[in-house]
């Protein structure tokens, strides 16, 4: 007899619709709303259901009016719904940046705590077949650099579902960012209702040479990294999974830099103002002592990403990137037959612009 | 009114005593918009304003003594001290909030509403904006999402013809305002926004029709500004407005042709105005002096709640 | 019309070969306004486009080859592949570009008419968007400049009732989008937009009344979208639309129509008609050899020009 | 008989308007548009008599619709034009991040050079006499994340003209982030026609203990804590006026750097996120060995103004912020008479919340 929960392997879309539907069970005053929320595709599947199972007054379809529908949330939040909203494509949120950082994340703190703004915006960055300029911007170092917003980035599909939750029955604002290419991704996801805290780092690979703190898709570039690290090469990278942009668990990083000494952080956005600089920034102020080499940041390259699938490929840096940014920062040697079979391990299989379907966690 | 416009030329009168060091937008001789609709309100009918808010603050039944603290900078004003002229609350009588970016709080009024009616709550939304608001396209995206939901709001849209120092003329074609919010399905209302009893009327009908479902109200009033945009004084010198026009618009003063009204009527007598004025006095002096009697905060004190517990 | 049905269906047909990486939104079953509406331009006219642009790229006069090799990926792509389908470039015809954020482009266009303006050219600014982009709020500040300065803009709302899979009817209030234009001071037309003569008609006036200094026009057309939103593909099965309304809908295929007008009025034969389809199935053909056969280019071609020199 | 130009000591505020004139002298196809452009407060002065001179056609007020007018701009300079656009307040320019950043930043990009975007962008950045949360933002992290976009932020009346006339005949977008403060200071501008680079950071201060690398306001507070160190305590530390935030002159900083080994970054933002955080980054990547402590970043605390003039009291870092992180630095000590001295000289007089109007110039 089975009395341990068996594993329940499912992806991130489902993680998150199942966060959504567990927190609008628990409480009435949430609801749901975003472009395409109750259509057939259903936000790529996070939100197949919700209309059905809540109704037409709390799941809806809106206008396309991304600052004026924030406002509207911002004022039904305040008035004590805790409205869900969802952004397609983060570059649209641009939009609404406005409502979020002028009124969103000032509320509260400009009213002496009179008043709350409970409202989770969820945000998708794009990535593949073409997404191009437009639709494809990592841009949470925009919003984390706003106090009175926090901002995370759930990589698993664990985290996902109990981060939502979470952040649903926070009080204040928050900025909800997942990765497309997560979306597909599986991992364990209990049935039961529970909650990933919004300011904690996560191990997903212990080691002692090297600390990758990375965020959201860049988070499973490491940990494949730090698989294949170990496998043919005996090194020990300690990846964190960052999960909160806003705030940094530098807590974390300070922990595993006692161990490690040397920090490479890893980003899903433009090296320039991203949050990765910020990591390394604050782990120069306040980590000097613990760092026995630069740190590194693995990032985009400062350009937007053009749409030709030619292009785009070169553009990511990914698992072999991360790898060689630990091989060179511990001096190892490239050539040696050990490398080969890690690169060759590493090397893309299938289209460059398409989820590598070979994640799979649990992480 | 009259305590609107008392309150707002005294706090003018001390400005000078550079206690106040911060934006201040008066709206002396506009003051029968914001009296007139907040009559027409339930106390839980909820209010929202922009950066011209102690009218509206204060005809929803705002504490006066909490206002002018807040625009001391002290913690015992409505926002803690941390918000200003610009930034005044007081939920316990249904008044939301103001804020100074322009059009920064039309959709969350909208957002009010939509709250009410999601709630089953019998309450209709307020939000009150000006001419150079309605450039903004959030008012459009607002006015849209409202007509579509048929929510109970009213837009009270102050029409000063004046945004900071530029006409109207400047900035928009040569359409009344609230056409354009008629065709996005609104009812439409338009009036002399200097005549306390016709807003009133206005605002009582169209609260009506809001409350039984008739859908989003659209009230345009014009009216005249008579101090400069932002600051105690008067701005005549600026020239970017003529004498004539100044005179015109200050004839048209809201209080002066509500007390003739009210007297020919002999609703009240000049004994009873004059003592109803000395009781405000009265209230707004101790206002000031709870103001300047309140302890005097520190950074600390403006430091903390950036997140909610 | 004919040549925009064609490319896109040879598009939708190719499209499963995997080499057109990209999201890719078809007009088949629009084409009349395109293809009315660029008639009634001159070649040094301006022309703006959203993320539904073959048609309008086509119809402005801009390359075939240079679009295709664009959705290729390829450099001798239209934007030199850095666009892909959702971002078509050809100024040398006039067609200034389009983008897939929706109202992105529409104060664009209002710039460029306004730039013309302030140059006194003899230009008109023209921008296709849908019924969903006019709930974007800067559509209506749009709308304002314009009106403002009399600019001379024709705006093309291709109201297909549908932004993805959302009916209009949950989006707005019940009102023609029209009105809401006419509200702010625009010259309005509305018309069948499958009717390409009718909407050749319009533009023609609108255009000219555009040129003669009566200010921006406002023109909506009602059409039907035959394939899903975005791919090469129908997506009856998704039911989210009646097999009844999509029968309908394709009934009025304006291509169908102006064929039986134009062989009615015997302005053409049926030899002649299959003579310019095989022309343009020619074109086609090449247009996909040239993209096909263009150097694949690297990451790098793609990495420069972020800044101008 | 007097040959040497004369110092020609002239405020920001005139340098920007004087900068504005003759670009629009020398170029018709500069335009001018702001809400408040032509009226009788000129932006601060700032555009006086620019109507009056250049006409209707030129100089223009307009809308109150930020994204609107900013996208109407954009058109208007692929369209042969040369649009300068002023936002009083930086916090307005939120509502216009969707056309700056997915536009303006984008448009030569996307469409492979063929066309350009000559547009300058002014936001002024708000401080003192209750500002409070929405109109003191300092937001130049947000835009210098973007790739595509300038930014700058120049300190002295100098630099204000001659990076005005430089943004306005770069082919691309500058946002051009002019703190409130400065307006009011004095410096030597020169009357011609000149140009200073949108790219070249300034040595305010010679010095060779500790680099101090600040951004527009506090390049003047920097500035006089060095004149103080330098006076009371013998240090000389190295004041890099940065001018540009994007992008950032790293080379300067480094040059610095290899002299002092020691570097504060201060900045006119809120900490997180800030690009005093992303200069400390690319230190701590690039300029590891230079660096003989850990490097310090000056910046507001991470949370809103709020109005109350009592509260703002203690918000901002100034000169003797600066300086005690330089003495902190170096280990120096906090008790002798000559930093007594030199506290006494740093020591604010008047209101906090008003322009100190003791700096002068010129620099
Ligand atoms: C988004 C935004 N743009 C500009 C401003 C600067 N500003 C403050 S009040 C004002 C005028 C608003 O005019 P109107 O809406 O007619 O109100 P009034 O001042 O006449 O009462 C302006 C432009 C602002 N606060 N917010
Ligand atoms: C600002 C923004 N919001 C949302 C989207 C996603 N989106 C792309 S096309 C589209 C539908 C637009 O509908 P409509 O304007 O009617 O044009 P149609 O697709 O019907 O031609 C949406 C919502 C987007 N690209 N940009
Ligand atoms: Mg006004
Ligand atoms: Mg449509």
């Amino acid at each position: 007899m089975q009395t341990e929960n068996p594993i329940r392997k499912k992806t991130f879309a489902f993680a998150i619709r199942e966060g959504l539907q567990q927190a609008m069970e628990n409480d009435f005053s949430v609801i749901l709303i975003g472009e395409g929320v109750p259509d057939p595709k259903s936000i790529f599947g996070t939100t197949e259901g919700l209309q059905e199972q809540f109704g037409r007054k709390r799941v809806f379809d809106m206008p396309l009016a991304e600052n004026g529908m924030t406002g509207i949330c911002i004022g039904a939040a305040i008035s004590g719904m805790r409205p869900v909203m969802v952004h397609q494509r983060i570059d649209f949120a641009l939009l609404s940046v406005d409502q979020l950082v002028n009124n969103a994340a000032k509320w509260h703190f400009m009213f002496d705590g009179k008043a709350n703004v409970p409202f989770v915006v969820r945000m998708i960055v794009g990535r593949g077949w073409g997404q191009g300029p437009q639709h494809s911007q990592s841009l949470q170092a925009m919003f984390a650099h706003i106090p009175g917003l926090k901002v995370v980035m759930p990589t698993t599909a664990h985290d996902a579902k109990g981060m939502m939750i979470a952040a649903i029955e926070d009080n204040g604002p928050v900025i909800f960012i997942e990765h497309r290419w997560l979306h597909y991704v599986e991992d364990h996801v209990p049935e039961t209702n529970y909650r990933v805290p919004l300011d904690k780092a996560k191990i997903l690979h212990t080691g002692d040479r090297v600390t990758v703190a990375a965020f959201s898709y860049m988070a499973l570039e490491a940990h494949a990294a730090a698989k294949a690290l170990h496998s043919f090469m005996g090194i020990d990278i300690e990846v964190l999974d960052m999960r909160s942009v806003r705030p940094l668990d530098m807590d974390a990083v300070f922990t595993s830099l006692r161990k490690t000494g040397h920090l490479i952080v890893a980003d899903t956005a433009t090296r320039t103002g991203s949050i990765a600089g910020e990591v390394i920034s604050r782990v120069a102020e306040k980590g000097w002592d613990m760092l026995r080499s630069a740190p590194v940041a693995v990032a985009n390259p400062d350009h937007p990403l053009a749409t030709s699938h030619h292009m785009s490929d070169g553009y990511y840096p990914g698992e072999q990137t991360i790898a060689d940014a630990v091989i060179r920062m511990l001096g190892g040697d490239k050539v040696s037959g050990d490398y080969e079979q890690l690169c060759a391990a590493l090397r893309h299989v299938g289209p460059h612009d398409t989820p590598n379907r070979s994640f799979s966690g649990p992480f | 009114m009259l305590r609107i416009r008392l309150v707002e030329e005294a706090l003018a009168e001390r400005y000078a005593d550079q206690e106040m060091r911060c934006p201040m937008h008066l709206c002396i001789g506009q003051e029968a918009i914001a009296a007139g609709v907040a009559a027409a309100l339930r106390p839980d009918d909820v209010m929202f304003s922009n950066h011209r808010a102690h009218g509206h603050y204060l005809a929803k039944g705002g504490d006066v003594k909490a206002m002018v603290a807040e625009i001391y900078g002290r913690s015992t004003g409505c926002s803690g001290g941390r918000g200003g002229s610009m930034h005044v609350i007081d939920q316990s009588v249904g008044f939301m909030g103001a804020t100074p970016i322009v059009g920064g709080t039309v959709p969350l009024a909208v957002g009010a509403a939509w709250a009410a009616a999601l709630k089953g709550e019998d309450k209709v939304s307020v939000v009150f904006f000006g001419d150079g608001c309605f450039e903004e396209g959030v008012v459009h995206e607002s006015l849209n999402f409202a007509a579509l939901h048929k929510l109970p709001i009213l837009f009270i849209c102050e029409n000063n013809s004046f945004s900071v120092y530029t006409r109207i003329e400047e900035r928009q074609p040569r359409r009344p305002i609230h056409v354009v919010a008629q065709a996005h399905g609104w009812d439409a209302w338009h009036s002399d926004g200097n005549d306390v009893e016709a807003v009133n009327a206005i605002a009582i009908e169209a609260a009506c029709r809001a409350r039984a479902g008739n859908g989003p109200q659209f009230l345009e009033f014009d009216t005249y500004r008579w101090r400069e945009h932002c600051g105690p004084n008067f701005d005549d010198e600026l020239n970017y407005r003529s004498e004539h026009e100044i005179t015109a618009g200050k004839a048209g003063d809201p209080l002066l042709r509500s007390r003739s009204k009210l007297l020919q009527d002999g609703a009240v007598s000049d004994g009873e105005l004059d003592k109803l004025k000395e009781e405000i006095t009265d209230e707004i002096d101790s206002a000031f002096e709870f103001a300047l009697s309140s302890p005097v905060p520190t950074y600390a004190d403006g430091a903390g709640k950036v997140y909610a517990d």
